[in-house]
């Protein structure tokens, strides 16, 4: 993959942010440079990811049976809680905001690092006291609830270790609204001359926008779980219907930020596809305006739908309409993004690198996901699908055909950047096909499963559903080779890959213009941006053929 | 019953024919758009595929015609969904006149269900084919939800709020029902069967099981008694509260001008919270029963109030709705 | 970035606003205790909304700032509304809780 | 990232680390209003079905307390205004004596919040299973009015009378009244720890008109909390009064 990069022979720089502040574990634990930050927190979100996977794996083997093969009710209720709770509020929140955004914000704006670097470090540290608080509830009796925490099943009923992991969220909560508004303060304030918020990248759109939802939103469901824990502390009735409460009120305030907070996930990651497309077809992205407004108003509009949640919770026949209407209104903007994805495509310079392999994969997938909740948002239709496993192979297209796949193929698009080296071409074009069938085998046959009525969060089923569950599991190994090899040999490469030049794509962003890995102030001299997005034509820094073909007459269409 | 690998359950309620159309049609225009969008991406990534290192792209620029194309397009048929979706929807929710009751209580870990007759029914729910059939959910802990996949119906059971539900089976058989509101340890094995039987077969069902059970209009009339109800409650209408002949389903007018359909809520409200609502020219005298009847007996006094539908109203002083309200 | 001129606000101003600020005070106190039907509760927030204003405007500088100071400002309050507007709609028309408890009117007739 | 003098490394002028802490600030605030805005949701619905016992646990609370903690935290937001004017035109003597002075009135302010809770404490009425909305009436002090207690005791009996649950529902609107007011006590003392440290700055000289964004944000801080308060006020202490 190294072939297209023109450069002679590259030294590598001999001093970058890796080494430059010493290697001792104090400069990293007391750092404050937002590179650094963003590889702790890419440990520490792969441990959560790992913990999540782990019980991810042991809930599908579970199902392989009517009667479930590995563990009792009880546990499995834990299971499905734990991995749900491990992964959204602690790997997939976080993921592509604190790792990539985190590294790369700055370095996309020409700026030398975030407007708050202490409040950064804090967030971090935040997240850690946060993940501690869940790891104790998991290790401490576990947590049967759901990841929803519905009441009065989690303030009243549950006799599991609710109290610790309510508090953890509530704290990790923190953690998110500091990332977004020192976000929105950098892209405010520190952009390097010259760029203009219509020269902005769309990753720094999508992340604005993905930085609104959380300050605006993460706040609701902090004190939502904040009053919950209370009432499950001190016998309060908040939530609770023997004392007057109202758990549909519960449901509404926490949807209000869940709902939008599945935007965050997915957010970033059309960010991530959207720089990849263009670097790998070569061309400015096709409807650089509509996908940057897309963002803001699919972070909007995400926060006019939540009710859809609880059509069948004997929500107001008006109230559903309105909520239903604005569903469908909220899946315009993702459309707009797929379809100008696609046309950029077109008369590109297309590579086959496993970056775009993850792009276009996250495209399919996303659509797919993206499609099935036009089926949710159907009044008609919920009633029937509502709660079943089509709700649960809905949300995993979004989640992790979407985001994660948009994390992993950030993940290969920048690991030059982030390491100074290249994996190995072979593996992670195979990883990424892997990837894809192995989704695709795992949650596909649960569409299916749900439409045929069998709910989620079951521990055994009727036998007739067992051909499809077995199928969803054989996928699920499939697709836990392909998440393991890519921490392989990502891992491998970053001892004995091959120096990846400073631009080895190349790619028009401003991160590409400094060394890989950058030096401590991302800039050796701030930079001065001159050039519209994603120009290949006008840049001749970047060493491709001169004679380029220049657009036809026709070209223009 | 059926072939291994089925896409939809079988449909049994006069709902599932609608769903599974409107499910169909969803699926024809997203497969649609899915096969452009993979047909253009499976297309470029081949056609376009780079042949010289260092080539790029040739620039399209964006045409708002067909920006604004791709934005219409997907709304129009989005809002055709939409607009199928809310009819469904709405008939669901709104239950015609005349349906035949059951009282459904979920609780973890089981269902159970009466009949009109009072015969009561454990993770079982017999249902006649044909008729309309409304389910009223309450729920004794947390919540629970109701579903049965064959009729394309569920309904969530909150603890704290009345729902309804309704369907008309259409084909007779056994289903599946599920609870589908996660609830707690067992939830997985909180479900049972719905019996949908000929009217004949119901008919002989209920009289033939329900021998030795105790009817619930029996068992109201004698909570009715024990409770005190009657002292103050006189049929003739000449107590210190408004007679209940004729209570259910008709407009009972209040002290605050306002008036209020006598339904299940209404009269379990008033029971339990009597001076919520006070009926025109009564005094708010009735102590409260909340705490002191269980859901059961609340059936058991609602079906009781609602046999009294029946009986000649002695006319009395009440003005112009059948004035009503237990003191 | 744009030139930032500071504005100092004088400090008349800050105690004209303390004044008034008082006043609002005073009078959502003694309107509390007159029997406005249901407007007790409307004259009690416009009351504290007008002094919340005069706060944000005069104290907090946001009549002087930038825009997008204002814009964020206004933000919060859109946001606010949404989430109170959208979660009202719902418990307005939805049926009456079971066991719903008294109405305003149904304890003072009694 | 080194530091020069006051400007951090990041930034390239002392203008756009101000533009950047006022703005992270305002942003900050704005999250707080949501957050807020949670409780006061739930607030609503509940009162809205609760209205008599909300009534009832409203006018448990000391009205004069309430007013008067109200014009200390107004006060204590006008000294604060006078601490960033005095900083703006470089009045450096009076930097720290407003500080202190609003200092002062948000201890007096949470002086008296605590007088109120320790009230609350003796009357029975912390949520939980002593909680007996009828306690106070029924257990009168020598110091009460005899009158005034009679009075409440039939108000509260009223309440009975016609919401035979008032008792939990009262209970509720102290749960609300502790969380809300709880949260905001708190917001107090971390504006509290802020000022400490501001005054130290300011002893020290370190606020001119050139700098002076500690001083500037800290106070939009604390109008903010004072907003609250300004809202909290007529929905805790003013349901019901006019009986």
């Amino acid at each position: 993959m190294n072939n297209t990069s023109p450069t002679p022979p590259y030294e590598p720089p001999r001093d970058h942010y890796l080494i430059s502040a010493g290697g001792h574990i104090r400069s990293w634990l007391l750092t404050t440079d937002h590179k650094r930050i963003a590889l702790l927190y890419l440990i520490s979100v792969t441990v959560f990811f790992f913990i999540g996977g782990v019980f991810a794996t042991m809930i599908r083997i579970h199902l392989l049976t009517p009667g479930g093969v590995l563990v009792t009710p009880e546990t499995y209720n834990k299971l499905f809680t734990m991995h749900g709770v491990a992964m959204i509020f602690f790997f997939l929140i976080p993921s592509i905001p604190a790792v990539l955004g985190n590294f790369l914000i700055p370095m996309m704006i020409g700026a030398k690092d975030l407007a708050f670097p202490k409040i950064n470090l804090l967030s971090w540290y935040i997240y850690l006291i946060g993940g501690s608080f869940v790891l104790y509830s998991f290790s401490t009796g576990g947590l049967d609830t759901g990841w929803t925490f519905y009441t009065p099943l989690s303030s009243i009923y549950s006799n599991s270790a609710v109290t610790p992991a309510v508090l953890g969220i509530f704290i990790n909560g923190f953690s998110s609204i500091l990332t977004g508004l020192n976000f929105i303060v950098t892209i405010h304030t520190m952009r390097a001359p010259g760029m203009t918020w219509f020269r902005l990248p769309l990753f720094v759109w999508s992340h604005y926008a993905t930085s609104l939802i959380m300050i605006l939103g993460t706040p609701v469901v902090a004190i939502t779980l904040l009053l919950a824990g209370l009432e499950r502390m001190f016998h309060l009735g908040f939530f609770n219907p023997a004392m007057g409460g109202d758990p549909i009120l519960f449901q509404h305030l926490f949807w209000f930020y869940s709902h939008p907070a599945v935007y965050i996930m997915v957010l970033p990651a059309m960010g991530v596809v959207s720089e990849i497309i263009p670097t790998f077809a070569r061309k400015p992205i096709f409807g650089y305006t509509f996908i940057a407004a897309s963002s803001i108003a699919i972070a909007v509009i995400g926060f006019l739908v939540w009710a859809h949640h609880m059509f069948v919770t004997g929500e107001s026949t008006y109230a559903a309409l309105a909520f239903s209407f604005l569903s469908y209104l909220v899946a315009i903007p993702s459309a707009i993004k797929v379809f100008n994805w696609t046309a950029t495509l077109y008369k590109g310079s297309i590579s086959w690198d496993a970056p775009m392999l993850y792009a276009l994969g996250f495209i399919g997938l996303f659509t797919i996901g993206g499609i099935t909740g036009l089926f949710l948002a159907c009044l008609g239709l919920d009633i029937h699908i509502h709660d079943t496993y089509f709700v649960i192979a809905h949300f995993h297209y979004i989640m992790v055909g979407g985001a994660v796949m948009g994390y992993v193929g950030g993940l290969h698009y920048w690991w030059p950047k982030i390491t100074g080296r290249l994996y190995s071409e072979a593996l992670s074009t195979f990883a990424a096909i892997v990837l894809f069938l192995g989704f695709n085998l795992t949650f596909f046959p649960q569409f299916i499963l749900g439409y045929l009525g069998m709910p989620r969060r079951y521990s055994s089923y009727p036998p007739e559903f067992q051909v499809l569950n077995v199928l969803s599991t054989a996928g699920a190994s499939i697709l836990a080779l392909g998440y393991l090899l890519p921490m392989a040999y990502l891992s491998w490469s970053m001892r004995y890959g091959k120096v990846a030049g400073p631009n080895p794509w190349p790619a028009t962003g401003l991160e590409w213009k400094t060394d890989s890995p950058p030096p401590t102030e991302n800039f050796h001299v701030t930079p001065v941006v001159d050039w519209e997005p994603y120009d290949y034509r006008n840049r001749p820094d970047l060493g491709l053929a001169a004679g380029a073909p220049l657009a036809p007459a026709h070209g223009d269409d | 019953m059926q072939s291994p690998l089925p896409i939809y359950p079988e449909q049994a309620s006069n709902f599932a024919p609608h769903v599974d159309a409107l499910l169909l049609f969803i699926t024809g225009i997203c497969l649609l758009f899915g096969a452009i969008i993979t047909t253009a991406i499976v297309y470029c990534f081949f056609k376009y595929h780079r042949k010289e290192a260092g080539a790029i792209g040739i620039v399209t620029y964006e045409d708002s015609r067909l920006e604004v194309a791709w934005i219409v397009v997907p709304l129009i048929l989005a809002m055709v969904m939409f607009a199928w979706g809310a009819t469904i929807y709405v008939d669901y929710r709104n239950a015609p006149r005349d349906t035949l009751d059951i009282y459904v209580v979920g609780k973890q870990w089981m269902w159970k269900a009466q009949q009109p007759n009072g015969l009561k029914e454990i993770n079982e729910l017999h249902v006649p084919v044909g008729r309309d059939v409304r389910l009223i959910l309450a729920s004794e802990d947390v919540i629970h939800d109701f579903f049965v996949p064959a009729f394309r119906v569920k309904m969530d059971v909150v603890p704290g709020h009345y729902n309804t539900m309704w369907f008309r089976p259409t084909k007779p058989g056994r289903y599946h029902f599920f609870c589908s509101q996660y609830c707690g340890t067992n939830h997985a094995v909180m479900g049972g069967w719905v019996t949908v039987m000929e009217p004949t077969d119901y008919a002989a069902w209920l009289s033939g099981v329900s021998s030795g059970e105790a009817n619930p209009v029996a068992v109201g009339e004698k909570l009715f008694a024990e409770k005190f109800c009657v002292t103050c409650h006189l049929s003739n209408g000449t107590g210190r509260a408004p007679s209940l002949n004729g209570l259910y389903g008709a407009q009972v007018l209040l002290a605050d001008g306002s008036t209020v359909t006598a339904d299940d809520a209404y009269i379990r409200e008033s029971i339990l919270q009597p001076n919520a609502k006070i009926v025109a020219r009564y005094q708010p005298l009735m102590p409260n029963y909340q705490g002191q009847l269980t859901e059961e007996q609340i059936f058991a006094l609602t079906a009781y109030i609602k046999s009294l539908e029946s009986q000649p109203v002695p006319v009395t002083g009440s003005g112009i709705a059948p004035v009503s309200e237990k003191k | 970035m744009p030139e930032h001129s500071e504005h100092i606000v004088s400090p008349k101003v800050y105690l004209t606003i303390f004044l008034a600020l008082i006043l609002g005070t005073g009078l959502t106190t003694w309107a509390a205790f007159r029997n406005f039907g249901p407007f007790n509760i409307v004259i009690a927030l416009a009351i504290a909304t007008a002094k919340a204003t005069l706060v944000v405007l005069f104290f907090m500088h946001a009549r002087y700032g930038e825009r997008r100071t204002r814009l964020v400002i206004v933000c919060a309050i859109f946001w606010l509304a949404i989430m109170l507007a959208l979660t009202l709609s719902d418990y307005q028309t939805r049926q009456p809780r079971m066991g719903r408890l008294l109405s305003q009117a149904a304890y003072y007739d009694a | 990232m080194h530091r020069t003098g006051e400007l951090y490394g990041q930034f390239q002028t002392l203008e756009q680390q101000k533009e950047s802490a006022t703005l992270g600030m305002w942003i900050f605030l704005v999250t707080e209003v949501l957050f807020f805005g949670g409780m006061f949701l739930t607030y609503t619905i509940n009162r809205h079905y609760f209205f008599t016992a909300f009534g009832i646990g409203s006018n448990t609370l000391d009205i004069t307390l309430g007013t008067v903690n109200t014009i200390v935290l107004i006060m204590s937001s006008f000294t604060m205004a006078m601490g960033v004017w005095s900083a703006q035109t470089g009045k450096k003597k009076l930097v720290p004596l407003f500080l202190i002075l609003t200092l002062s009135l948000g201890c007096v302010f949470l002086g008296i919040k605590f007088v109120e809770y320790k009230q609350k404490f003796e009357h029975h009425l912390i949520p939980g299973h002593n909680f007996d909305i009828t306690y106070r009436s029924s257990h009168p002090a020598p110091v009460d009015d005899p009158e005034e207690m009679a009075l409440e005791k039939q108000e509260v009996d009223r309440a009975l009378a016609s919401d035979p649950d008032a008792n939990s529902h009262a209970q509720l609107y102290f749960s609300l009244y502790f969380a809300m007011t709880g949260l905001h006590a708190l917001h107090m003392i971390v504006g509290a720890g802020l000022i400490i440290w501001l005054i130290k700055g300011a002893l020290g000289g370190r606020f001119t008109p050139h700098y002076n964004t500690p001083v500037e944000i800290v106070g939009l801080y604390w109008h903010f909390v004072d907003i609250v308060w300004i809202y909290l006020f007529p929905l805790l202490y003013l349901i019901d009064r006019h009986r």
